[in-house]
């Protein structure tokens, strides 16, 4: 085991799978001399070339669709979106051509494609640069969408996104990109858990809360302040936002009764609304309260120095627990 | 550098003028010294069957003798043939649409005959010819437009792409490609088709951008058809669409696209700068679009009657048969076109008659490579549900 | 009253707009001469000329961002989407641009725009034809998001999203454009109901059947039929997509305690996944029984001859609504 | 039309070569004769200050003396001075970001001077110059860098929009502006900012067909700071940007954007044609960024000191200070300058310091323009959540 930040074990997700296969190569903008504007990709282009670490001109919409031609072509590209906010010029291409190749070619094309992205908010930046559009690809068929919350996973989900045939949106919480843990570089991908499986964090027994990227650690940390309560809270980490193990979910809400979404992104139609109306139709007689979401605002991400009363926090966690409880509001009465 | 105002012309063969935009704003044309002169459209068979020179491509169509030109007469008369019989089967009610290649067969049979088999075409939903020059079987030409299936033959099969829709995307699939070529240090070529409405398309810029960039072994053909739907090339471009190529490094020629000599050889031309690794090149091909833009359109709302006798005038079938009516050719490559046709429509019919439509449960096929529960439980779900029919009616769902 | 296809509503609507207000454009792709391929801006060209009925050139990015200009110097654009498959291209303009201005601005530019789609399935249209994308703009905060499914609606809404001063993704399903209703061409848009409400379009007692579009009309069907077997279905048009006019589902939901949704698109993170978590964070102790979904399956749509399969019809709306009534099933047992 | 190799120089302002592209693919220019010449750079101010003629510019620059001289500069050092307390706030901590505009002060401050005050600007993050030319005050350009606010002022007032993060997008609000004014009869023309790594975007050269279909009066300005983040422009294009536009049918020049006469001439150029109803018009002004992308950024991961240092010999107001020295004109702009520096630095570090967060609430406000029932209701709930903490922490939130 070594200790790695997050961005450190994708780096070496990433130079472990380019070793591993030479059909696989790294794409984007200034992934080449600079590494990436994150460092992902540092020190891979004078390890493997400029042929297999290609610094792209400034099109998104063209560096997917290049991908696009070069898995035609039998390669597994692997491409960086600088941030979350400048995948939208290559939505076009991710829609209609990525997540619909494999269907309208009836098998015959295979995209293995993976789109990193470096993902979500809380870390003071400009606009454009916060956003959680993961929703977006989860209501598309065709597409996997995976999000990770720890390097262990950064390093394992990176390599299985690559080496899947299926196409895979992989989305990186900028938030803890210098977080660290223990990572077993040796591992065999094939004895990992598989890409579509849920993890569950902590066991707890009076409230499920499920959760995915930055946000797992904000539960965790919901969780041990309300175990000061009396409240066990079995947090879950999606791992894959589509499809979603429903497996997990279900089995921990019927023990629960009770459940919580939170995700940064918008609360409209996004994942957390597909998660409470799949539980709710598939426990419904298990459920004790309502489940209750907590969220983004439905507001375009708002400037750095308001920000954190748009993400969910370990208040607003717990005032949703509290919800979910039936036990009045800790703070504010929430109607 | 500065701009001087030419006056436009009504030749739509010289300049892109707008004769069905009636905005103030887009009326008058701007030419630009940078851009290769309008009239400058290569050609070595003219309308009248006068087999013309040209600096560029002279040195390669010096062996498209007689016989050769006979092969593409049969070519595109078949082709022809085939679309005719797809806009019949339309009619009749066995394809939901069909987009009419009449007009084109030169630029397409030229560009695809000039290929190696295994260059790999990138093309729209109009390139018919490429299709049936790459050896499409009937049921190709049928089950995609009568709705039974999007990909009716295995892309690596004819080396070519699935025909795209999304107008321009793909562009950038045939440079990625190319750039794949060059890394596998194959000797392929990609081939993007597209029409002068795609040029218009942000996808189709940064296809040049990338192919220019990466120096990629593409050529990138633009089938100028005078309209995009209702919409006339002037609207797109004041200029020849062919003048954007340079300004991102790509070399380009404006050729005659009813000529099939003139499209060969710019093909080859363009082929062989790619593939000996001199990096993109750029076709822009002058046609007509003789049909409609669609079996669903309605071409008498936008364009004269004029307008379309005219370019059947410069039909690119007649000036290859009056050639090979002067050499005593036409009669044989008639015939062996008409049998060809025959087969081949009969077995169109054939296919549109005997067409099985999938069962329910294919809906879900094929949605991802590898197993997907989110894809499982919703065949369970639906082959639950279908079954409960089957159980109340004994299987007529 | 003049009885009118849902298309010539539109066309009604759009002229009246542009005769009303010289600042409103209509531009697109073949509006000129041809009148749009489905003919919805037929003869406005000549009426109002060239330079308020704009052919643009084929490029959906820039008609709409270019739309975005002209509504910064005080125009109020109308932009024609050719197909809901191809708004894609122009996904970015409108998420980032679009959607964000007036935020971005604290008010101080207004984006007055009108962005019509033709939309959706069930025509036996090529692919990129029937798409359904209406969730992606509706998880987008900033924009207001409407669909109609009759021609009264097609022509007061129509003129109502243009007369807002915010952005409306407006929604036409394209199965609908030839049914014909009565359309009072003179009722002053201040008097009718406003664009965010939704409409019980038919009282019932049991179930709630919430849909908008083209299902409006099979949800009818699907409620004469249940009639028939002594079910009574109250049907709500939504209208609105975003903002949901919860009070009117609510309501509903109450009074009936159960709640069928139903929809063309994708189910994972769709429109129907926003009713059901919603209705059940609102009201979940007057449900009766877990919401349901009648949704597109989560897979690209499906080729002409299949689409039939994909789509909501009469018997899958029943079959989801003998769920909610704990029936069993009419036809088969989904899990 | 066939193209031909060029060696490529290292002299960034005559060939976009690729100094830092390691990719064989990218590294042979391919220039072609239709793109303007690699080495025409219009100048009028040398580095050595010598005025130099131009035969296109020439017309545009007669009226720049020595007194205006002495104004541009000052503008410059102004502009200057404003970068260095914005660099300076942001690293002590008063701003999440900065992002230096240090040598492009001649192209920011000449375009913008060209204009009518009601010529309306559509920028990117890196148009500090146009901005305070345009009366920005200093907690404009301290509120959105801080991340209080996106938007520090009225559009309306400044006629400027709020700058632009999304790469290449406002060109087209650009084109869609100057649509506009064609619409009212209006004399203002639209003026588009950009960066040389914008030009690969879809969005620009869709911006550039709709303004030369349309003949809008709008005028393309492409910084070509030879970066983009760590991509040389060469990566963009191995030919100059400027000859990307005559193929859209845009008429352009390539002018030395350290250059603040050829900059200021230059715009005065394609204003007129703009302005006089003769459609778009381009610039692409060579210049470089002697800073980093960002504050966030490290140069010394992707270029050469070398580079850098040649290119300090270039600056934009050393030149204009040679000039102005010999004429003993000099000390009192530069006077002038640092007296204005001061008073608005000052008041830059004034907005940050006192700069106060709105409250929590306003994150809700101005997302629709018109009331909307899910806000309303997100504003009602955060609101009753808000109070439970005032009532339990009396209102340390
Ligand atoms: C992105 C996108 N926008 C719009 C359309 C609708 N559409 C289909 S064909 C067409 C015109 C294409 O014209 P052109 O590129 O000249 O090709 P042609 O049909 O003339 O061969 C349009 C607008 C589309 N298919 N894709
Ligand atoms: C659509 C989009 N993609 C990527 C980015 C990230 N990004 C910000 S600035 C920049 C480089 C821009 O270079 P250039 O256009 O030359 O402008 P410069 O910064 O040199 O002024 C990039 C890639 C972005 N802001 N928007
Ligand atoms: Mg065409
Ligand atoms: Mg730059």
């Amino acid at each position: 085991m070594t200790e790695l930040t997050l961005a450190k074990a994708l780096t070496a997700g990433l130079g472990q799978a380019l070793a591993d296969d030479d059909r696989v190569l790294v794409m984007g903008e200034d992934v080449g001399a600079l590494g990436g504007v994150f460092r992902i990709t540092d020190g891979l282009q004078s390890r493997f070339g400029a042929t297999r670490v290609v610094d792209t001109p400034l099109a998104e919409s063209a560096i997917v669709g290049t991908a696009v031609g070069l898995a035609m072509r039998g390669f597994r590209p692997v491409v960086e979106i600088q941030f979350d906010g400048f995948v939208y010029p290559a939505f076009d291409q991710i829609v209609c051509q990525v997540a619909k190749l494999h269907y309208r070619t009836r098998g015959a094309v295979k995209m293995p494609l993976t789109i990193r992205i470096p993902w979500a908010g809380g870390v003071g930046a400009a606009e454009h640069h916060s956003e959680s559009p993961e929703a977006y690809f989860v209501h598309t068929a065709g597409l996997r969408v995976v999000a990770v919350s720890n390097p262990q996973d950064a390093y394992t989900m990176l390599r299985q996104a690559i080496a899947s045939d299926d196409p895979v949106v992989f989305f990186e919480p900028k938030r803890l990109y210098h977080s660290k843990g223990e990572v077993d570089l040796d591992a065999d991908i094939a004895d990992a858990a598989p890409l579509g499986v849920a993890r569950v964090v902590r066991r707890g027994t009076d409230v499920t809360l499920v959760t995915y990227g930055a946000q797992v650690q904000v539960a965790l940390d919901a969780a041990t302040a309300a175990e000061d309560e009396g409240v066990s809270i079995e947090v879950i980490d999606l791992r894959s936002l589509s499809p979603v193990d429903y497996r997990t979910v279900t089995a921990s809400v019927r023990s629960t009764g009770r459940l919580v979404v939170a995700h940064e992104a918008a609360r409209e139609a996004g994942v957390g609304a597909e998660i409470i109306a799949s539980v709710t139709e598939q426990c419904f007689e298990y459920l004790e309260a309502a489940p209750q979401r907590v969220t983004g605002f439905d507001i375009p991400y708002p400037p750095a120095k308001l920000e954190r009363h748009h993400l969910p926090d370990l208040d607003r966690i717990l005032d949703a627990v509290d919800r979910v409880l039936g036990r009045g509001h800790r703070a504010g009465v929430t109607s | 550098m500065t701009s001087t105002v030419n006056p436009s012309t009504a030749d739509p063969t010289t300049a892109n003028t707008s004769p069905a935009n009636a905005s103030p704003a887009n009326a008058e044309a701007r030419p630009d010294p940078h851009a290769p002169a309008a009239g400058d459209l290569a050609q070595l068979l003219s309308p009248d069957g006068e087999r013309g020179a040209h600096p560029l491509l002279d040195d390669w169509a010096g062996d498209i003798d007689d016989t050769r030109l006979a092969g593409l007469y049969r070519d595109m008369l078949l082709v022809r043939r085939i679309d005719a019989a797809g806009v019949a089967l339309q009619r009749q009610g066995q394809l939901g649409l069909w987009a009419p290649a009449e007009g084109q067969e030169a630029v397409q049979i030229g560009i695809t005959r000039a290929c190696h088999d295994d260059d790999f075409f990138f093309t729209s939903y109009r390139e018919l010819g490429v299709l049936v020059a790459r050896g499409a079987r009937p049921a190709d030409l049928v089950l995609g437009w009568r709705g039974e299936v999007f990909g009716t033959f295995d892309p690596y099969d004819l080396h070519v792409a699935t025909p795209q829709i999304i107008i321009g995307a793909q562009t950038l699939h045939a440079v990625g490609y190319a750039m794949g070529v060059q890394r596998d240090g194959g000797d392929q070529v990609a081939v993007a088709c597209f029409g002068d409405g795609a040029t218009s398309q942000g996808d189709v810029s940064e296809a040049m951008v990338f192919a220019a960039s990466f120096g990629a072994p593409v050529v990138f053909v633009c089938s100028n058809n005078q309209w995009a739907i209702s919409e006339p090339v002037g609207l797109q471009s004041h200029l020849p669409l062919a003048g954007r190529a340079p300004g991102f490094g790509i070399p380009s020629v404006r050729v005659d696209g009813n000529d099939v000599i003139a499209c060969t050889a710019a093909m080859r031309w363009a082929l062989d700068h790619a593939r000996s690794g001199r990096g993109p090149a750029y076709i822009e091909a002058v046609t007509y679009r003789l049909g409609p833009h669609t079996t669903s359109d309605d071409p008498t709302r936008y364009r004269s009657a004029d307008e379309v006798a005219l370019w059947r005038t410069r039909d690119p079938l007649l000036r290859v048969a009056g050639v090979l009516r002067e050499r005593g050719l036409l009669e044989a490559a008639e015939a062996e076109a008409e049998q060809a046709a025959a087969e081949f429509t009969a077995g169109m019919r054939r296919a549109a008659l005997e067409a099985t439509t999938r069962p329910p449960l294919a809906v879900l096929d094929d949605v991802y490579a590898e197993p997907h529960t989110g894809i499982d439980r919703q065949r369970e779900q639906f082959s639950a549900y279908l079954e409960g029919f089957a159980d109340d009616e004994e299987g007529t769902r």
